[in-house]
């Protein structure tokens, strides 16, 4: 028989107000095994964690029941503290009376009773648990960053800095990602490119970091520590190893007319490319879609032009196994196409353009050289209307965009109006927002330079309706502090619009059985505590796929994803978790049920002799769980007929001791 | 609500127009989108705001209630699926239910007719004028 | 027997670890409430969920038994409520066959990120059950106080 | 065809392919063919049998053959080289250790349906030209064999071996329209109320024997849970109504996608409780939602539970009966 102790946190008021503590400590205290109960005010304290240790020490206890929050908060602090005392910390079990109990629960009455009922079922699966002793796992040394984008770019760096290999897939054929298509960056103005370029280059450098561009994740394997992953190298048509990034085949290409994505399609560029002259790795791509050779078989210019002899018409896509040890997904962001905004006109006009494209309309490496320029006539604008929240802050309900504000929106309108005004004082810039949002450090007083010293005028509104008229955007607006309706005669509008996931996310999620949340953001672990860890151990998030970000933060979480990728991979083994398959030998049949539903590949089968009847041998085939490769799921629980395979700590009867003690009524 | 004078008048509004006003974030796409925004004294936003202050009275004696078009505009637009339209309906069904009468009937529609009026604004009419 | 008090069934929700016991607990820290009568048992994974546990469960009294998973396609563990789907979907048919109410039972995939929906489903699966009344066809009646 | 079967007994004990034969001999009754193993060919002429009683599936008791050693010969039904496939399948038998000879079957006799004909204090039952003779002490009877095969041979799935190392007798084919469904979808049409009567009448009768379970060639656990004192749901005996049911759905999830439907759980049963009706319904459902699948068919096919498509139907979805 266990000796059980039981302690009934009040967590403050959090459970105390709702659930009668001292009554839930006096009921629970007759339960069989129990031979001490007592509630307190924090258990998860210093002194509530003294309280249990004296009490484990005291009363000699085997099992400990703690009635507090969820064991996804607090298990291991209390497990912690029962082993500091000697005892198995497998031989606590917590029952969740703030969650599932005083939170959700108004009537006292209700919410004890209730309490009390799954006390009892934590102290019935105690009953049956045994000690457990966690196995260990090497560390891969090595990580994967899945996006080239500034957060990968990062992680990267910070990762091979202290020592650690890297590989970077992106999918592009160059790193760098939405930052390099940037022209400046708030607050302090700087150009996008003068610092991004110089950590590409870094990369590049950098002895300890692999780029696989042009490259997607194709299949994820094994666990935290031991990753094993394919990468599929797509065919760019080109010898990475042989093209020097001279860029001749890329000016004397027939095919001009591909509409060029990094400027957002307002230029053209050739079949065979390079993104943009900073690209790394620096090395041609071709696009097959375009190519007159790839697609008619006639042509070859390039590859005739081509001296260091790269071009490879027959290049096949390649999958290349690489193994890891931590994951990071910094798989980033699109903003939303806003055509599902008829109203605004972007699918009808020209002119009414996208935040990211006018980033580009401005950049000097862009289609009009930094010169403002209206995309239908390439005249000068001269009044310019900013739309604030397009796409961001709807209803749920709403299909026409996000539930989430898109954060950065705020901060980038009020520099392309700062900007827009420096350089063609001329101009009459109008933004048009719901609410202003400047928290960050110098954000707030950056807005107010806008309004205060470049004569921004921001209202306090929305634009309904644009329509193109003989060229000019007639846009009919709101201005709700005066409360009239607005007509303005624009040039140009531009839209800011809601930052999406990476489409690939979700896939790559999936791969990595990550969690998402409804948007497609990764959800984090904890998140206040565990912000850039994703739930699933060994898989740490990057950047905007967690949720939106600027590029100082994006960076600050880049290099915290880092630490944590370097404090994993600064181990030489990993502590697995006990809580794994076991077959009992003596009942198993042998019959492969239970292989066929792991996923980790994780059962072997072996050849054992028995003992048979009348001082007999017999030979029988039976299953072996690798428990450093098996992750504990139970699927080959409920497959195995004979019940001989079964979870050490969610045993079937420990279950069915809860499911018993929540049906006892 | 509950300690507004008017909390009668504004739940019998909320629950026959079925809005949530407070799902408004006061971004005035609605009432930038109005098409009767001149003809109105008050306009879209400011109907979802003072349903919520319960100001009702301002509204029913207002001749806004007369004057929009039940376009719909503004439903359509509003990225927090307010439905300010639903709401003005509310407004203005409690004062033609109040009167007992409606203000259009059927007969009284040929005279009215002209040859530019499209058929939708009948139907709007009667949505706005009967009860 | 029962008296004239009014019918609160006994209800088992067999969660997994990754998302739905999660999901349960942001329905907790966001204050979404649902009956009393829903108690929660944490299975690390949808897959762990033998027949046996929902069986046993209505022959001890339980009125009604819903098990709650990552969506397909999220599992912690790859596959495991993929074939959890299949076992249940079997597993519930079975139970059809036999002429045991359908309602009683239930299967719900909640991501972590979804507390609304657990609340959501708690409520509607209380409701139904507690419509469908107490769990005749399925207990031992040996095991009843 | 006895003595066809005898025959290439002797031979393959003479010629030292197998050391041992598998077959049926006459038990208590003279109706009750019961399998046996022959060690030599005496024990073969002396107790032999074959005839249309032999009814029981002789691929289980290959289990415990196995792990004795040697060679051993098996003659196999079509019926019964599916449960022999399943088990090769799940490694409780190894191939390598059996000499299996199909033997052909037109179906085999129910002889409760012969006692339910009135017949009794029976005999003898010889078979001849098309007719059975039955010997009772109150004299002789003929009887067609038509009128007295077994339900299940009615419904026969398959005529065709799936597995031998010889054949004797003829290949038969596979049965497309076996009706084998008839009665699940019968049931699965009444209302929920009227099934549970059903098989409340039906499973009351269980006296927990465990002859369904021992029959079973898919039931070769080492050990049953339900004899596992350690399995936490060991039980002795059947006290009330839900005790039964549990054993049986569990029993049938157990042997879920891995049955062949070979009918002996019914056979077997003294209640008559007709409990091939629950496997079939799982096999039914399996075809229904996962595409057809015959357990035994092909030992290298993947089982219905240890695979899953992403687009699997959903509990909820699978509306299987009516409401």
């Amino acid at each position: 028989m266990q000796r059980i102790g039981v302690f009934i946190c009040h967590c403050g008021t959090n459970i105390a107000a709702t659930v009668d503590v001292k009554a839930v400590a006096e009921a629970l205290s007759h339960e069989p095994g129990v031979v001490f109960s007592t509630d307190y005010q924090y258990m998860c304290s210093e002194s509530g964690q003294t309280l249990m240790r004296e009490a484990i020490r005291e009363h000699k206890l085997t099992g400990v029941v703690v009635c507090s929050c969820s064991p996804r908060m607090h298990e291991a602090t209390f497990r912690k503290a029962a082993e500091k005392e000697g005892l198995n910390p497998y031989m606590v079990e917590i029952a969740n009376i703030r969650e599932q109990v005083s939170w959700i629960h108004k009537d006292m009455a209700e919410a004890t009773e209730k309490a009390v009922i799954l006390g009892r079922a934590a102290i019935a699966k105690v009953h049956l648990n045994k000690p457990l002793k966690a196995g260990e796992s090497p560390v891969t040394k090595r990580a994967l960053v899945i996006g080239g984008g500034i957060a990968g770019i990062q992680t990267a760096l910070d990762i091979a800095e202290a020592g650690f290999e890297v590989d970077i897939v992106e999918k592009q054929p160059t790193i760098g990602g939405k930052m390099a298509q940037i022209d400046k960056t708030f607050p302090t103005l700087d150009c996008a490119a003068c610092i991004l370029t110089p950590k590409m280059v870094d990369v590049a450098q950098n002895e300890k970091i692999k780029i696989f561009s042009y490259s997607e994740v194709e299949s994820v394997k094994g666990f935290v520590g031991n990753f094993k992953v394919e990468i599929r190298k797509k065919a760019r048509y080109v010898d990475e190893d042989k093209c020097t990034g001279c860029g001749l085949c890329t000016e004397k290409c027939p095919q001009k007319k591909v509409p060029n994505e990094f400027n957002m399609g307002f230029d053209t560029r050739r079949a065979v490319y390079i993104p943009f002259a900073q690209a790394v790795p620096k090395v041609a791509t071709i696009d097959a879609n375009n190519c007159t050779m790839m697609k008619t078989g006639k042509c070859g210019l390039c590859a005739k032009l081509c001296t260091a002899g790269a071009i490879d018409y027959k290049q096949q896509d390649q999958i290349v196994e690489r193994e890891y040890g931590a994951i990071v997904a910094a798989t980033g962001f699109n903003p939303l196409k806003p055509d599902k905004f008829n109203e605004l006109g972007y699918s009808t006009c020209q002119d009414v353009v996208t935040s990211l494209e006018l980033e580009r309309l401005m950049n000097a490496a862009g289609p009009t050289a930094g010169t403002l320029l209206r995309p239908s006539d390439k005249t000068h604008p001269h009044t310019i209307v900013f739309v604030q929240c397009v796409g961001s802050r709807c209803d749920v309900e709403n299909e026409r965009g996000k539930s989430y504000c898109s954060k950065i929106c705020c901060m980038y309108t009020a520099k392309h109006a700062m900007l827009i005004r420096e350089k063609y004082p001329d101009t009459d810039v109008y933004v048009f927002y719901i609410d202003v949002r400047t928290p960050g450090k110098n954000f707030d007083e950056f807005y107010r330079r806008a309004v205060e010293q470049y004569g921004v005028h921001y209202i306090k509104g929305q634009v309904g309706k644009v329509v193109e008229e003989n060229g000019t955007l007639k846009v009919q607006a709101s201005d709700l502090l005066s409360g009239e309706q607005l007509h303005i005669d624009a040039d140009l509008v531009v839209l800011a619009t809601a930052v999406e996931p990476d489409k690939s996310a979700r896939s790559i999620a999936t791969m990595l059985t990550a969690s998402m949340d409804t948007n497609d953001f990764f959800t984090e672990a904890h998140a206040k505590l565990r912000p850039v860890e994703s739930p699933t151990a060994g898989i740490f998030l990057s950047g905007v796929c967690q949720g939106p970000k600027d590029i100082p933060e994006t960076v600050s979480q880049a290099s915290a994803a880092a630490a944590k990728v370097i404090g994993l991979l600064a181990k030489d083994k990993l502590t697995c978790n006990p809580c794994v398959a076991n077959s009992n030998e003596m009942l198993c049949n042998g019959c492969s049920s239970c292989e066929k539903v792991c996923p980790y590949g994780a059962i072997t089968y072996s050849d054992k002799e028995f003992r048979g009847p009348n001082r007999t041998t017999l030979i029988r085939r039976v299953a072996t769980v690798n428990e450093a490769v098996c992750q504990g799921c139970g699927a080959c629980t409920v497959a195995c007929p004979s019940g001989a395979m079964d979870l050490k700590g969610f045993s079937n009867r420990q279950i069915m001791a809860e499911v018993d003690a929540i049906c006892k009524m | 609500m509950s300690h507004n004078k008017n909390a009668a008048a504004v739940e019998q509004i909320l629950r026959s127009s079925g809005v949530d006003v407070r799902k408004c974030m006061r971004c005035g796409k609605c009432t930038a989108t109005c098409p009767a925004f001149d003809e109105m004294e008050y306009h879209p936003h400011q109907f979802v705001y003072m349903v919520e202050k319960g100001q009702i009275d301002k509204l029913t004696a207002s001749p806004s209630i007369w004057r929009c078009l039940s376009c719909f505009a503004c439903m359509e637009r509003c990225p927090r699926q307010v439905e300010p339209a639903k709401l003005i309906e509310a407004v203005r069904l409690s004062v033609i239910r109040e009167k007992g009468a409606n203000h259009l009937k059927p007969e009284d529609i040929p005279a009215m007719l002209d040859e530019d009026l499209p058929q939708q604004a009948i139907a709007s009419a009667f949505r706005k004028y009967s009860k | 027997m029962q008296d004239v008090k009014e019918f609160r069934p006994t209800i088992v929700a067999f969660c997994c670890n990754w998302c739905s016991y999660a999901g349960a607990d942001l329905a907790g820290s966001s204050r979404l409430v649902y009956p009393a009568d829903v108690k929660i048992i944490r299975v690390p994974c949808s897959c762990r969920v033998n027949p046996l546990f929902i069986l046993r469960a209505f022959q001890r009294g339980a009125d009604g038994v819903i098990m709650a998973g990552c969506h397909p396609g999220d599992c912690h563990y790859t596959s495991g409520n993929y074939f959890a789907r299949r076992r249940m979907t079997l597993l519930f048919s079975m139970l059809d066959y036999l002429g045991i109410e359908r309602e009683r039972t239930r299967v719900e995939w909640i991501s972590a990120a979804e507390g609304a929906k657990f609340a959501k489903t708690m409520n509607e699966f209380v409701a139904t059950v507690t419509a469908l009344g107490e769990n005749k066809r399925l207990e031992d009646l040996r095991c009843k106080k | 065809m006895q003595e066809m079967m005898k025959n290439r007994a002797y031979a393959l004990l003479e010629n030292g392919t197998v050391d041992r034969v598998l077959g049926w001999t006459r038990g208590e009754f003279a109706y009750d063919m019961t399998p046996a193993v022959f060690r030599n060919a005496d024990e073969v002429k002396n107790g032999f049998v074959y005839n249309d009683f032999c009814a029981a599936n002789l691929s289980k008791y290959l289990v415990k053959e196995c792990r004795a050693g040697g060679k051993i010969l098996v003659f196999l039904k079509p019926c019964d080289t599916y449960s022999f496939n399943q088990l090769l399948a799940e490694h409780r038998i190894k191939r390598d250790m059996i000499y299996v000879v199909g033997i052909e079957c037109f179906g085999k006799a129910d002889v409760e349906k012969i006692k339910e004909m009135g017949i009794e204090g029976i005999t003898g039952i010889t078979a001849k030209d098309g007719i059975y003779t039955v010997s009772t002490i109150y004299g002789d009877k003929a009887i067609k064999p038509a009128d007295v095969m077994a339900e299940r041979c009615l419904a026969c799935k398959s005529k065709k071996h799936v597995v031998y190392d010889e054949l004797i007798g003829n290949e038969g084919e596979v049965v497309e329209d076996c009706n084998r469904f008839d009665m699940v979808a019968k049931l699965e049409a009444m209302t929920p109320d009227e099934r549970y009567e059903f098989w409340r009448g039906e499973l009351s009768r269980c006296i927990r024997c465990n002859a369904c379970r021992n029959i079973c060639p898919a039931c070769t656990c080492e050990q049953c849970i339900f004899d596992n004192p350690n399995s936490g749901v060991s039980q002795k005996a059947a006290v009330n109504s839900f005790e039964e049911n549990m054993f049986h759905i569990i029993r049938a999830f157990h042997v879920a996608g891995r049955c062949t439907d070979c009918g002996e759980c019914s056979r077997v049963c003294p209640q008559n409780i007709p409990l091939h009706l629950l496997n079939r319904k799982f096999i039914k459902d399996v075809n229904t939602f996962y595409g057809d699948y015959q357990a035994g068919e092909d030992p290298t096919a993947k089982p219905p539970l240890g695979k899953y498509e992403k687009n699997d139907i959903e509990p909820g979805e699978a509306g299987g009966a009516k409401e």
